[in-house]
C-alpha cells in the first residue's frame, strides 16, 4: 500500500512540475503547490532513505512451524555489494 | 457448379477465394516433416520448408512464435508443428503458419502439455485481462526458488544492484523432480499467507524440458493464478516456456529480468525526484520572479501625487496675482475718476454765483441809495420855490410898513370900529413882528372918518 | 401830520400861494391862510428832513458802523437838517 | 426770511429800484419801498454771506484741517461777515 | 452709507456735476445739490479707500507674515490706516 | 472645506479672476468676488498643503522608519503644520 | 491581508498607476488612488516577500541542516515571524 501512496506521490510531483512550469497559476496556489511539491520529494527521499534492506529465509522448524529466519548472504554473495 | 453459367474470375478473385477455402479448411492441425531452407530476415518472422520424401510445403512462423521457440531451427532438423493454412496471395503461394514448433519425438509430456494449457485457456486463466501491473517500487520482494539454483544468486545480485534497500523474503524450494511442483505452489500460497511482499518471484534456472517440467504442472499454475500478489516468472533460459509463464503477470525471460523487472533502479528515482524538486524550486523562483518584476516596473512607473500638487499650486500661485492685479486695476479705473469729478464739482462751487449775486446786490443797493436823496432833494427843491412864493405874498410885509391888526381877546374878532371894543376890553394889537396885549382904555371917535 | 400826505401838502400850499397872489383878501384871511401855509411847508420840511434821516439810518445800519461815520462827514447831507 | 428766495428777492430788490429811479411815486411810498429794498438787500446779502460759509464749512470738511487752517488766515474772507 | 452703491454714488455725482455747470439753478438749489455733491464725493472716496484698505488687508493676509513684517517697515502704508 | 473640491475651488477661483479682468463689475462686487477669491485661494493652497503633507506621510509609511527620521529632522516642513 | 490576492492585488496596482499616469483625476481622487497604490504595493512587496522567504526556507529545510543554522544566526529573519 505505501508503495501505491509513492507513486502517487512521484506522480503528483511530475504534474506539480509541470503546472509550475506552466506559470500561470495565482502565487498563492503556486506557493501551496510548491510547497506540496518539496514536502512530497522530502517524503520521498526519505522514505528511500529509511529504508533498510531486510533479505529472509522462510525455514521450517522441526514442529513444522514455519518462520522467517535472516538469510546471510554467501561468501559469493559478498563479491556483489 | 455450371461452367457454362461460371463468370470469369481475375486472379486475385481466385486467389481470395483459394484461400478462404483452405483457411476454413485447415484450421488447426499438426504436421510432421524435416526443414530445409531457414530464413529469417530483418522482420523477425521466419521462413521455411517443410518437406518429406515425395512432397514439401511453405510455412511460416511470425515473430511473436519466433521468441517462443525453445530450440534453434537447423535444416534437416524433424520437427512437429502446430499451424494453419493460408494462401500468400501476392505470390499465390500456399504455406504453413505456425503457431508451434516443437521437436519430433518429445511424445506424451508434449501431448499433456497442449492439452493442459488448451484447457487452462479456454478456463480463462491465459486471458490478458488477469494480467495486474507490478509494483513500481516494492518494499519487499518474495522469491519462490531453490536455494541450490544460480538464479536465487542471480536474483539477489541484480536487486542488491539496482535496488540496494529491497527486502527480500525467500521462500525455498526443490524446483525439480517428484513433488516440487507441490512445493513450489505451498510457497507460493505461503507467500500470499504472509502478505508481506509486494511481489513474488517464481523462479529456477536453466534446464532440461523434463527439469522444467514441474512448473507446467496444474498446481503450481494454479496457485499462480490463485496468488493475490502479482507473480513474475522466470524459468529456464529464454527459450523455455512453461505455463507458469502463461499465468504469471509478467514473464521474465531469465531470473536476472526477474529482479529487473520488480525493481526500479532506486538511484534513478533519487536522481529524477531530485531534478524534479530542482524543477519546483525553478518554476517558483522564475514566478516569483516574473512578480516582482512586474511588480517593481508597476511601483517605478507610479507618478508621484506631488508632481500634480506642486502643478496646481503653481496654478494658483498664477490665479492669486492676477486676482491682485485685477482689483488693483479697478482702483486704477474709479480713483482717477473720482478725482477728476471732484475737481469738476469744486470748479462748480456756488461760490462763483454768491460772488455774483453779491455783486448785482451790491450794484442795486448803491442805485437805491442814490435814489432817495436825489428824490427828497427834488421834493425839498419844489417846496423851497413854493416857500420862497409864500414868503414873499406874506402879509405881514404890510405889518412892517407900520400897520397893525387889533382883535379881541376874547373872541379873536378882528377890530374894525372903535365901535368894536369898549374901556376895558382886552385887545391885542399884531405887530410884523409880534404882538401887544393891550386894554381899552378910552374910546375915540377919529374925525377924520367920513360916514357915508 | 403823520395822515397828510406830502404832496397834498404842497399843492394846499401851492393854493394858498395863488390865493395870497390874487391879494383879494381880507388882511385877516390872508394871515391866516399865510399862517397856515407856513405851518404847511414847516410840516413839508420836515417830512423830507424825516425822510433823509431814515435813508441815512437804514444806509449806515445796512453798511455798519463805518459808512455811518463816512456818511457824517458828508457836510452837504447836514445842510438838508 | 427764510421762507422767500434768493432769486425773487433779488427781483423784488430790482424793480423797487427801478420804481425809485422812475421818480413819480409820493414821497412816502417811495421811502416805504426803500425802505423794503433796504431790508430785501440786506437780506440777501446775509442769503449770500451764509451761503458762502456754508460753502466753505463743506469744503474744509471735505479738504480736512489744513485748507481750514488755509481758510483761517484768509483776512479777506472775514470781512464778510 | 453701505446703503448706497457707489457706482449710483458716482453717477448721482456726475449728474450734480453736470447741473452745477448748466449754471442755471436757484441759488438754493445749487447750494443743496453742491452740498450732496460734496457728501457724495465723500462717501465715495471712502469707500473707495475702505475698499482699498481691505483689499491690502487681505492681500497683507494671504502673503502672510513674511509680508507683513515687510510691510510693518514700510511707514507710508501705516498712514493709510 | 472638506466639502469642496480643489477642482470646483479652482475654477471658480479662474472666474473670478477672470470676472475681475474683464473690469466692468461694480465696485462692491468686485471688492466681493475679490475677498471671496482669497479666500477660496488660501483653502486652495491649504488644499494642496495638505496634499503634500498627506503624500508625505504616506510616502514616510511606506518607506519606513528611516525617512521619518529623516524627515523629523527638516525643520521647515514643521512649520507647514 | 490575506483575503486579497497578490495577482488581484497587483493588477490593481497596475490599474492605479495607468489613471495616475493618464493624470486627469481630480486632486483629491488622485491622492486616494496613491494612497491605495502605497498600501497596495506594501501588501504586494509583503506578499512577494513573505513568499519568497517561504520559498527560502523551504529550500533550506530541504537541503537539511546545514543551511538550517546558517538560518539560525541570521537575527532579521528572525523577526519576520
Amino acid at each position: 500500500m505505501a508503495t501505491i501512496k509513492f507513486e502517487e506521490a512521484l506522480s503528483r510531483l511530475e504534474s506539480i512540475v509541470a503546472e509550475l512550469e506552466k506559470g500561470d497559476l495565482p502565487l498563492n496556489d503556486s506557493l501551496k503547490i510548491f510547497e506540496e511539491g518539496v514536502k512530497i520529494s522530502k517524503t520521498c527521499l526519505k522514505m528511500l532513505d529509511d529504508a533498510e534492506r531486510k533479505v529472509e529465509i522462510m525455514v521450517q522448524e522441526k514442529d513444522g512451524k514455519k518462520r522467517l529466519e535472516a538469510f546471510s548472504v554467501e561468501p559469493p554473495k559478498e563479491e556483489l555489494n | 457448379m455450371a461452367n457454362s453459367t461460371n463468370p470469369v474470375l481475375t486472379v486475385t478473385q481466385l486467389t481470395s477465394l483459394v484461400r478462404t477455402s483452405l483457411e476454413s479448411e485447415f484450421l488447426d492441425f499438426w504436421l510432421e516433416g524435416e526443414v530445409s531452407n531457414v530464413r529469417m530476415p530483418a522482420s523477425g518472422h521466419m521462413y521455411f520448408t517443410l518437406k518429406d520424401a515425395n512432397s514439401q510445403i511453405r510455412a511460416v512462423a511470425f515473430r511473436s512464435i519466433v521468441r517462443q521457440i525453445r530450440f534453434s531451427l537447423e535444416d534437416g532438423l524433424q520437427i512437429v508443428v502446430r499451424g494453419r493454412m493460408t494462401v500468400y496471395e501476392p505470390r499465390g503461394d500456399f504455406q504453413v503458419v505456425v503457431e508451434s514448433i516443437e521437436p519430433k519425438g518429445v511424445g506424451a509430456l508434449q501431448i499433456a502439455f497442449e492439452q493442459l494449457k488448451t484447457r487452462l485457456a479456454q478456463e480463462g486463466l491465459f486471458d490478458q485481462t488477469r494480467k495486474r501491473g507490478l509494483p513500481f517500487l516494492p518494499q519487499k520482494i518474495g522469491i519462490v526458488t531453490s536455494l541450490s539454483g544460480a538464479a536465487i544468486r542471480d536474483i539477489l545480485t541484480v536487486l542488491h544492484r539496482r535496488c540496494p534497500i529491497m527486502s527480500v523474503v525467500i521462500y525455498p524450494v526443490p524446483v525439480q523432480g517428484e513433488g516440487a511442483a507441490v512445493r513450489i505452489a505451498q510457497g507460493i500460497r505461503q507467500c500470499n499467507q504472509m502478505g508481506e511482499v509486494e511481489v513474488l518471484i517464481v523462479s529456477r534456472g536453466g534446464g532440461s524440458w523434463e527439469d522444467l517440467w514441474c512448473f507446467n504442472e496444474e498446481v503450481v499454475v494454479r496457485a499462480i493464478a490463485d496468488s493475490d500478489i502479482p507473480v513474475v516468472s522466470a524459468v529456464g533460459h529464454e527459450i523455455d516456456v512453461t505455463l507458469a509463464d502463461f499465468v504469471a503477470d509478467y514473464r521474465a525471460a531469465t531470473p536476472s529480468s526477474a529482479a529487473e523487472a520488480v525493481t526500479p533502479v532506486l538511484r534513478d528515482i533519487k536522481e529524477s525526484i531530485a531534478m524534479n524538486v530542482g524543477r519546483v524550486i525553478q518554476g517558483m523562483e522564475h514566478q516569483l520572479q516574473i512578480f516582482r518584476h512586474r511588480f517593481q516596473t508597476a511601483q517605478s512607473a507610479c507618478p508621484h501625487p506631488a508632481h500634480i500638487i506642486q502643478h496646481h499650486a503653481q496654478c494658483i500661485d498664477d490665479l492669486d496675482h492676477r486676482l491682485t492685479q485685477a482689483i488693483s486695476r479697478v482702483y486704477s479705473v474709479w480713483r482717477p475718476r473720482i478725482d477728476s469729478l471732484r475737481v469738476s464739482l469744486n470748479a462748480h462751487s456756488p461760490r462763483r454765483s454768491i460772488r455774483q449775486g453779491s455783486l448785482v446786490i451790491h450794484q442795486l443797493l448803491v442805485r437805491l441809495q442814490n435814489v432817495l436823496p436825489s428824490l427828497v432833494t427834488l421834493k425839498r427843491r419844489e417846496l423851497q420855490r413854493v416857500i420862497t412864493l409864500l414868503q414873499d405874498l406874506s402879509p405881514l410885509a404890510t405889518l412892517a410898513r407900520g400897520y397893525s391888526m387889533v382883535e379881541l381877546v376874547a373872541s379873536g374878532d378882528i377890530v374894525r370900529s372903535i365901535g368894536d371894543v369898549e374901556v376895558g376890553t382886552r385887545i391885542r394889537a399884531r405887530l410884523f413882528d409880534g404882538h401887544l396885549s393891550c386894554k381899552v382904555e378910552k374910546v375915540q371917535k377919529d374925525a377924520s372918518h367920513l360916514d357915508l
